[in-house]
């Protein structure tokens, strides 16, 4: 019979969970507040998000690095917690963006703000383990809800958005289990640590390498699913363009931060081991990616949707990072991650700010095309300097705040011997700039579009908070580059890596 | 005012940042009041400048990213110290020049933040920092050229952006690679010139970085067959951009090739010079019988422009201290003849909406003081002694000679092209009747048309007749760049190609 | 003795200047008068200069450095001595007497003060070019006289283009071009040969250079040579870069006295005789410059035979003396050369005076075919182109006589017998094109009248300002022993052989007859009237004389229009159509490309699904490729 | 006797099945029930390699994955259900708006 | 017995999916989905995984089963659809290539080596016992994530299927007249 079995609560170290707690505690309170009493404004939800976000970043702040809990599954290292905090640095801009001069479909629900904290929560799952069981629950978790939370926008766009994204998201799962499977197979593990450990002694054995490659090449359908790396990507700026923006730009950044964590514990394991077709394959799919995005992105007519293929091009550019497996290279990735998060998030909440009620007024189906946007500066000279401050930072114009990611991994792309990687790495940039440089053409030098002065209409206070906070972070990210990058870099290198 | 590198930096962005406030009346005597100030900031830094010190001075050091290397590293020696005077002036001058355009301010405020850039480019001793002011002065550049250009701004505009910022992504990641192997030498990152000089690269890695970083600076120059997105950006740019491209901007390309190029890659460069040189041949002929064929004024310059450059590089890959000093002296010397004959063009075109040279003829009839200066800035651009014109071009030819005769033989055909394609357009415009009824009631140079070229003019002359003040500094910095080459460079060849002025050799 | 030296070159300079303030303003006479009172200040100053040479010695002054770079060191360094110090007194002679005629020369001229400040410039930039002492000095005044004498050719730059049979030089702004153009590629030529001596000597000044000769190798010093000589066949309008000088005479006529015949076009002589140390050192090269030489006496006075344009006709009279001079200087016989180089000076800036005198008088007529009989109304110019035309012809006891005869000694006494017969043959066409004219223009019938001219003679003072050229055109030749005796100082002195002394007599009087022998014949030929020959005017030799060889034809089929039309090609063929449309090419594949991959993106979620599936495959294959790679 | 691999060559058979259905099927409802299908493929391979390796990881695995799919069945119908109610069909041809 | 249960139960779950993607009736092909998995759920038994086989009983024939047999009420989708379905070649030359590849990764004899479980079936539990026993200890966190996981898809079930969705709370006419164009 069973033995009984005593755990003692210290080795459980209970600690580790405290922000998963804060924030599903959070999601909680919300939902009881909105049963014992209804019709709420929009704003305490808010700030109540705000404020649970809030103590997780400083529960988060607060974890002791390098450690492990609750039966070895949570795993608090460095990069786990650079990228919670990048999570809900995020998530605490991307909230406030519901506080809009106008009213939208999902801001009536509290379960929104309940079900966005889930999703937060989930994310943080992802990264603090590496039990790939708690990866995939985490990774659910989250996507549910952010399919729900897209689908909630409740337009044709959003709803049409969400389904596509839930379906791939669904062949993408299955994928990730089957590649969870093969990796079982081969290690009977699924505890990455522990699949080192077998895989370091089986490495050598003859035909070992069809599943190990099997198996990482399964699981990268699904991180390449959900980084959106071509031709996994498709759904991207479908979704994006359905999504609210806000949403959009939440989401080119905190799930893409998210699955390149659990990509660099997944196949960072691969590439250490000197697994030489993984890496090959993620070179592969970042050149492609970038490439590809980048062609297309130039031939958009939605800035939204130029906005989302760019948001590829800048996900495969930082794959490009993953195969390099050094230290400055992994570094690179979240300082990239971090600086990116600043600018695009204010790239679309300016677009979030300008989506007015006038609907499709210059064109048919879009949005924010580009037309809509001739002449801004006109009308609304400080938007548009703005709005070129954050296209000036993402094609990587000194001294806006992505030159210094972009010349990060960069470097560390040449540090690693891949000259011709950071060669083509520059050429998309390159490539890039054309698209980004479009739109700073259409505010800047056109003539102002007709209806022009109602495009601000969306505007209220916290959406002017959160744009400025951004575009100064913009461009004054210089002077965090040091603390930054040293913090990151001390981070991810006592995880390891 | 030990200081005053920093200061010369961010005063015109200050005070454009400040310039928002200034109602749109009183911006073009904001704006005035502003170049003058920085202008005589730079004269003072002349002043303060110790011309017999050959290496850096006014140094600031201030530690940005130390993980990375990356410092805010300023200090100029005789090579960069004029380049930065001539931005001042020539930004200065060009809003004198300024005629009534739409949206002064805007116009007057870019041109601050773009001057910010400029200096910023000359001064800076941290490649990063270097190329940030680089990639940043493309930007009120996009918007002079795509705002207040021609008819077709926006593709002039945007090519040019492109263009360059391609050519510069390529160059860092050269910088990228110096900078790594840098590191793993000494143990520590750093982005420092004067830290990369010290750095003794291995030969094949000289080579492919020597060209990772002529990319950047060729398309810069632009040298043949990089050059085209030039004439477009000319030939849409308002008038002031046209100026301050080709004095400023095109000189960072050149700037670049001595700064960078020549001391920390002796070895390739001396190796390159061959397929360098050809190159700017290629530019300096080809060009020229393009300039030839134009049918608009502005193209023509903007073409000679390029034919220029050439001689430029021809010197600068003398390898010795007289083809150097003579390139940085006629990246001076061309950066205010250019920039005047720009200035010029655009007094014409101000008047009559046209450039097109079959418009004009006798020209010299109706506008005597016009012709004049146009007279003296095309001598000074063909190269006649005593005027700006010949010390340079002399110069880089001298020195070029010791390389291979034959290719400055082929090179010096520029003194012989440049004239028939300067002749043929002040003929065609200046000279013959005046056929045109609407030429007939153009008005002179007006006070505000003289005030910008006649300093001009003075300059053209005084740097001709007495350069000596320009010259010496230049060339005492550049000495030291040639000693410092020679002692640097590995391989026998090279050692032999650079050749160490005998003064210098005495001097030790 | 300095402030000698600066008076001498600034006067003009400041006369320019002075003259170039009121450059817009209408007609000063002020400046007339302040302009030429300085060049004669400065003429002054020359003869005194010439005094102290010849009795002290030479001067030398450095104003200031002027390049200072790498080890070169190039000063504003003057230095006086005996040959520069006979071409200033020369040159600024000719200069005054220039500047008193262009007072009633341009009188009625818009550009009248313009027009002094462009003249004063030139002489300044012409005393920079001899006085200077090093070669780049010396480049400075070449450039420098090549700029002014593009601003005095198109002087009347407001005249449109004509074709090349209504005007041969086309429009006076075209001629300007030409000539400017022309001598660029010649001063290219002398760039390499400064280079040259830059990177061999270490130093430009004229007597480290000379100091140096001996160190330097044979060939070297025959490229030295040579590229020095390209430089002066530019200035000198020697063949084949000759067709600008008889375009330039589109320029106001004392422009042509004075830039085109009597100082400007004598610096390529000039620069020879300067370098003789260099010269000596090689005879073959020399003797190149002399066939050259020869060769364009004879040939530029064929073309003067037929030419009906009187400044045509003197124009290529020059391009022949100059033959004469080169000729000499070539062969070793410096102070020959520089000797008929001041007769030169003298009696063809009198020549082109008289011929703007009588241009005045016609109305700015050239074609000596529509002249004839002047003499009855302008006496005087008559007599100063008589005079003029005598020592052109090399009559005794005029100074042409001299110096020409003196050249033909030179070439008989080298032997070089071809040389000598060709000038001697030279000398006999130029006697016959020279009084040619003078028939046509002052004797035979009065075909003015024709056409409805009413000549008068120019002012007084105009004419006493001729009167020193005439003189010294008349006088110049009896200082012959004196001249060389005071210039061999410098110069290596040139003695003739033994068997020339004894034909020394024979020579002149077969030199004097074939002179002599010219004149009657255009006596014969014209004292009355035109005589026209149709069926000569119709012949091939007339056709390519009066056509000058055709080259100028040549050189615009051959030069000209090709490289218009390579530069046509190269803008629109290589530029846009190859460059440009690479870069905006690449621009477009890429752009093309990213409409292609779009179709991936069409929306249709099962073919999303697809492409996952699809991806994970070629997942598989790169993964396979990869490890088969490794 | 059947072996790990008979197990799991079953697995890869029926994931395939599952792709072909999800990238065959045009009715999203029924492309969801190919969904399942994938991932059940996925619970077979991990109960029999548990099974095979007397380790308890792969039928937690398998747990997990079942109480996913429960997950995704209830927000994929939810969806399913808001888009017909508002455009009456469940055809994926006609969900084509965003593209390009 | 085993092999001849592994066969058996192998080939009807493959011929059951095969209905389901390949049938046109959507009632068949749910009610062969249901029956692979209950199919499924013997193989987890043969596998001696009793726990999970009653749970894929539980959950799948239970819950799914249920769900998706209320939606298609819901959606009045019982008899046959119509699918334009893709080209067959694509589909199936997608589905066998894929196909070969699992197999090449899955059936790799390298598979099984001799490794050493790392969390062991306790000896002498039942397996629900030892599944219960590391449920609640190792993977109690998961667990736990899992029900939260539920809740939201619960959350997300209520909040999409409930009548607020029908009707835009979005501040906008035009925008929905915009989307009627686009039908």
């Amino acid at each position: 019979m069973l033995q009984p079995i005593s755990v003692s609560l210290e080795s459980l170290n209970l600690i580790t969970l405290s922000p998963m707690l804060v924030i599903i505690g959070g999601a909680l309170l919300i939902l009881i507040i909105d049963l014992l009493k209804k019709d709420l404004d929009t704003s305490l939800y808010v700030m109540l998000s705000v404020l649970v976000l809030f103590v997780d970043f400083g529960a988060t702040l607060s974890l002791g690095i390098n450690e492990r809990g609750f039966f070895d599954v949570m795993l608090l290292d460095g990069i786990s917690i650079v990228a919670q905090l990048l999570i809900l640095i995020a998530s605490m801009l991307f909230i406030p963006l519901a506080l809009t001069g106008k009213k939208f479909h999902e801001y009536s629900y509290p379960e929104y703000f309940a079900l966005f904290l889930f999703m937060v929560g989930g994310f943080q799952f992802m990264v603090a383990t590496d039990n790939l069981i708690l990866i995939f629950i985490g990774l659910e978790t989250a996507s549910l809800a952010l399919y729900t939370l897209i689908a909630m926008h409740n337009t044709r766009g959003a709803l049409e958005g969400a389904m596509k994204y839930f379906t791939m998201g669904a062949m993408a799962a299955g994928f990730f289990v089957m590649g969870a499977a093969a990796i079982y197979a081969v290690t009977g593990a699924v505890e990455l640590y522990d699949i080192a450990k077998v895989l370091q002694t089986r490495i050598a054995e003859p035909g070992i390498m069809i599943p190990v490659v099997g198996g990482a090449l399964l699981m990268m359908v699904a991180i390449g699913f959900k980084v959106s790396l071509i031709p996994f990507h498709l759904w991207t700026p479908d979704v994006y363009e359905g999504a609210s923006a806000p949403m959009a730009g939440y989401m080119s950044i905190v799930p893409k931060v998210t699955m390149m964590v659990v990509a660099m514990r997944v196949l960072g394991l691969y590439v250490d081991m000197g697994v030489e077709s993984v890496r090959w394959m993620i070179i592969a799919l970042a050149v492609v990616t970038m490439t590809l995005s980048n062609m297309m992105a130039l031939v958009q007519r939605d800035v939204k949707r130029m906005l989302a293929y760019s948001s590829i091009a800048h996900a495969g550019f930082v794959m490009a990072a993953l195969a390099l497996d050094t230290t400055k290279a992994y570094s690179s990735i979240f300082l990239y991650y971090g600086l990116f998060l600043f600018t695009n998030l204010g790239a679309f909440a300016m677009l979030w700010i300008s989506r007015n009620n006038k609907g499709h007024r210059y064109h048919p189906r879009y949005h924010h095309p580009y037309e809509k946007f001739s002449g801004l500066i006109h009308y609304s000279p400080a938007g548009a300097v703005i709005m070129a401050i954050f296209m000036l930072s993402l094609t990587g114009v000194p001294p806006f705040s992505l030159f210094w990611g972009k010349l990060y991994v960069i470097s560390a792309t040449v540090d690693a011997g891949y000259i011709w990687l950071a060669i083509v790495m520059v050429l998309n940039s390159a490539i890039a700039a054309y698209y980004y440089l479009k739109l700073i053409v259409y505010m800047f030098l056109k003539p102002p579009a007709p209806g022009i002065e109602t495009i601000g209409i969306n505007k209220s206070k916290p959406l002017v908070v959160i744009v400025g906070i951004s575009a100064a972070v913009t461009t004054l990210s210089i002077f965090i580059m040091q603390p930054l990058l040293s913090y990151i870099t001390y981070m991810v290198s006592v995880s390891g890596y | 005012m030990e200081n005053i590198l920093s200061v010369l930096i961010f005063f015109p962005l200050v005070a454009a940042l400040l310039g928002f406030v200034v109602r749109k009346e009183s911006i073009r005597v904001y704006g005035l009041t502003v170049a003058a100030i920085e202008f005589l900031l730079t004269l003072w830094l002349w002043f303060a400048f110790d011309p017999n010190n050959a290496g850096f001075q006014f140094i600031e050091y201030i530690p940005l990213v130390s993980d990375f290397g990356i410092n805010y590293y300023l200090g100029v020696d005789g090579i960069s110290l004029f380049l930065v005077v001539m931005t001042g002036l020539i930004t200065l001058i060009g809003i004198i020049g300024l005629g009534d355009v739409k949206r002064l301010k805007n116009m007057i405020l870019s041109l601050l933040v773009l001057e910010t850039a400029m200096v910023g480019v000359f001064v800076s001793l941290d490649a990063i920092v270097f190329y940030l002011f680089w990639e940043f002065s493309l930007v009120p550049m996009l918007y002079i050229i795509g705002y207040w250009g021609g008819e077709r701004r926006l593709y002039a505009a945007i090519k040019f952006f492109l263009y360059t910022f391609t050519g510069s992504l390529i160059m860092l990641v050269g910088m990228l690679y110096v900078a790594y192997i840098y590191q793993s030498v000494a143990g520590v990152w750093s982005f420092s010139i004067t830290d990369w000089y010290a750095l003794v690269l291995p030969i094949s890695v000289q080579k492919w970085l020597f060209w990772a970083f002529f990319i950047g600076f060729a398309i810069k120059v632009p040298m043949f067959p990089f050059h085209t997105w030039l004439p477009y950006a000319h030939g849409q740019a308002p008038t002031i951009g046209s100026v301050i491209l080709a004095a400023v901007l095109l000189k960072m390309g050149t700037y670049g090739f001595v700064r960078f190029s020549l001391p920390m890659f002796p070895d390739a460069s001396v190796a390159y010079i061959l397929p360098v040189a050809v190159l700017a041949i290629i530019m300096i002929i080809y060009t020229a019988m393009v300039a030839y064929a134009q049918e608009d004024m502005k193209q023509v310059i903007a073409y000679s422009s390029i034919s220029h450059m050439g001689v430029i590089i021809l010197g600068t890959f003398a390898m010795n201290a007289e083809g150097i000093t003579g390139s940085i002296f006629l990246m001076l010397s061309h950066g205010i003849v250019s920039g005047a004959l720009f200035l010029l063009v655009g007094v014409i075109y101000d008047r009559r909406h046209t450039k097109l040279m079959s418009e004009f003829g006798g020209l010299a009839a109706v506008m005597p003081k016009y012709a004049v200066i146009f007279g003296i800035m095309l001598m000074a651009s063909v190269g006649l002694p005593l005027t700006i014109g010949f010390v340079g071009e002399y110069l880089s030819l001298a020195g070029f000679f010791r390389i291979s005769p034959i290719m400055t033989l082929l090179g010096g055909t520029s003194i012989i092209l440049g004239a028939i394609y300067m002749l043929s357009l002040y003929k065609k415009s200046f000279f013959g009747p005046v056929t045109k009824e609407e030429n007939k009631k153009l008005t002179d140079l007006n006070g505000r048309e003289l005030a910008a070229l006649v300093p001009l003019v003075a300059i053209v002359i005084w740097l001709g007749v007495y350069p000596k003040p320009v010259l010496v500094p230049i060339d005492n910095s550049v000495k030291a760049l040639v000693t410092f080459m020679e002692e640097k460079a590995q391989t026998p060849e090279a050692k032999a190609i650079i050749h160490v002025s005998t003064s210098t050799k005495e001097a030790k | 003795m300095e402030t000698l030296i600066y008076t001498a070159l600034f006067a003009p300079l400041v006369g320019s200047l002075f003259a170039a303030m009121f450059g817009m303003s209408p007609k000063t006479l002020l400046t007339g008068v302040v302009t030429s009172l300085l060049l004669f200040v400065s003429f002054v100053a020359s003869v005194l200069l010439l005094q102290h040479v010849m009795a002290v010695g030479p001067v030398h002054a450095t104003l200031m450095d002027w390049i200072v770079a790498g080890d070169m060191r190039i000063p504003f360094g003057f230095s006086v001595d005996e040959v520069t110090a006979v071409m200033m007194v020369v040159v600024t002679l000719v200069s005054t007497v220039v500047h008193i005629y262009s007072n009633g020369y341009m009188e009625h001229d818009k550009g009248f003060n313009r027009f002094f400040s462009y003249l004063s410039a030139f002489v300044f930039s012409m005393l920079v070019l001899v006085m200077s002492d090093n070669f780049l000095g010396l480049f400075i005044g070449w450039e420098g006289v090549g700029v002014c004498s593009w601003l005095l050719i198109g002087f009347w730059y407001h005249r449109k283009d004509e074709s090349r049979d209504v005007n041969p030089s086309i429009s006076p702004a075209w001629a300007a071009n030409e000539a400017f153009i022309m001598n660029r590629i010649a001063d290219l030529g002398m760039l390499i040969g400064i280079f040259l001596i830059y990177w061999n000597v270490g130093s430009l000044q004229y007597d480290q250079v000379f100091a140096s000769v001996g160190q330097m190798s044979h060939g070297l010093l025959v490229a030295i040579g040579i590229f020095l000589f390209i430089g002066a066949m530019g200035k000198s309008a020697q063949f084949p870069l000759h067709t600008w000088l008889a375009d330039a005479m589109e320029g106001p006529t004392p422009v042509s006295a004075l830039i085109h015949a009597a100082t400007m076009v004598t610096a390529g002589v000039y620069l020879v005789i300067r370098a003789h140390p260099l010269y000596s050192a090689i005879p073959e090269v020399g003797y190149f410059i002399a066939v050259v030489g020869t060769f364009v006496a004879i040939f530029a006075a064929s073309m003067a035979l037929v030419n009906r344009d009187l400044k045509r006709i003197i124009a290529y009279s020059t391009l022949s003396q100059l033959g004469y001079m080169f000729a000499a200087a070539g062969l070793g016989a410096y102070w020959v050369a520089l000797f008929h180089l001041a007769a030169h000076a003298f009696f063809k800036a009198l020549l082109f005076l008289g011929a703007g005198n009588v241009m005045h008088a016609m109305h700015d007529e050239l074609d000596i075919f529509k002249m004839g009989g002047l003499k009855k109304v302008m006496g005087w110019t008559y007599a100063y182109m008589g005079i003029a035309s005598l020592a052109l012809a090399g009559i005794w006891p005029l100074a042409g006589f001299y110096s020409k005869d003196t050249i033909l000694e030179v070439a008989f006494n080298e032997h070089t017998y071809g040389i000598w017969f060709v000038l001697w043959l030279t000398a006999g066409l130029t006697a016959f094109y020279s009084f040619r004219l003078v028939f046509l223009t002052f004797w035979s019938d009065e075909r003015y009248k024709e056409y409805g001219f009413h000549p008068h003679e120019v002012q007084k003072y105009v004419l006493w300002a001729m009167a020193p050229l005439a003189i010294l055109a008349v006088i110049f030749g009896w200082w012959k022993e004196e001249f060389m005796a005071f210039v061999t100082r410098l110069l290596p002195a040139y003695e003739m052989n033994e068997h020339t002394h004894h034909m020394l007599g024979v020579l002149i009087v077969v030199t004097l007859a074939i002179a002599i022998g010219g004149i009657v014949v255009a006596y014969l030929m014209y004292h009355k009237r035109l005589r026209r020959n149709p069926k000569i005017e119709a012949s091939l030799p007339y056709r390519i004389l009066s056509n000058q060889y055709y080259i100028p034809v040549f050189y615009d089929k051959a030069f000209a229009k090709p490289y218009a039309e390579l530069s046509d090609i190269a803008w629109k063929e290589i530029d846009m159509q190859v460059v440009d449309a690479t870069v905006d090419g690449i621009a477009k594949i890429v752009e093309e490309s990213g409409d292609e991959s779009r179709k991936m993106q069409n929306g249709n979620l099962s073919d999303y699904l697809k492409w996952m599936a699809a991806g994970a495959l070629i997942l598989a294959v790169l993964a396979l490729v990869a490890a088969l790679k490794s | 006797m059947i072996g790990l691999s008979h197990y799991l060559i079953l697995s890869a058979i029926l994931f395939s099945i599952g792709l072909v259905g999800v990238i065959r099927r045009k009715n999203l409802l029924m492309l969801f029930f190919a969904t399942e299908i994938m991932l059940n493929a996925a619970n077979v391979a991990f109960a029999a390699i548990s099974s095979y390796y007397h380790d308890l990881s792969g039928q937690m695995f398998a747990f997990f994955i079942i109480a996913v799919a429960a997950s995704e069945v209830a927000v994929g119908l939810g969806l399913l259900i808001v888009l017909y109610k508002k455009y009456g069909t469940l055809d994926l041809d006609n969900y084509t708006m965003l593209e390009g | 017995m085993e092999t001849f249960a592994f066969y058996l139960f192998s080939i009807l779950i493959i011929g059951l999916f095969a209905v389901t993607v390949l049938s046109r009736n959507v009632l068949y092909a749910m009610t062969s989905l249901a029956a692979g998995m209950v199919l499924i759920s013997g193989l987890f038994f043969l596998l001696g995984a009793d726990f999970l086989g009653v749970v894929q009983l539980i959950v799948y024939v239970g819950a799914v089963m249920a769900l998706y047999a209320f939606a298609m009420m819901f959606f009045d989708a019982t008899s046959v659809i119509k699918e334009k379905n893709s080209s067959a070649t694509t589909v199936f030359l997608l589905g066998g290539l894929s196909a070969v590849l699992l197999v090449v990764i899955f059936a790799a004899p390298s598979i099984g080596g001799n490794l050493q479980p790392l969390y062991p079936s306790p000896d002498g539990a039942s397996n629900p016992q030892a599944v219960g026993l590391v449920l609640f200890t190792k993977y109690l966190v998961p667990f736990e994530v899992a029900a939260v996981m539920l809740l939201v898809a619960m959350i997300a079930g209520i909040i999409l299927a409930g009548k607020k969705m029908e009707h835009r709370i979005t501040s906008s006419e035009e925008e929905n007249s915009g989307e009627k164009e686009m039908k």
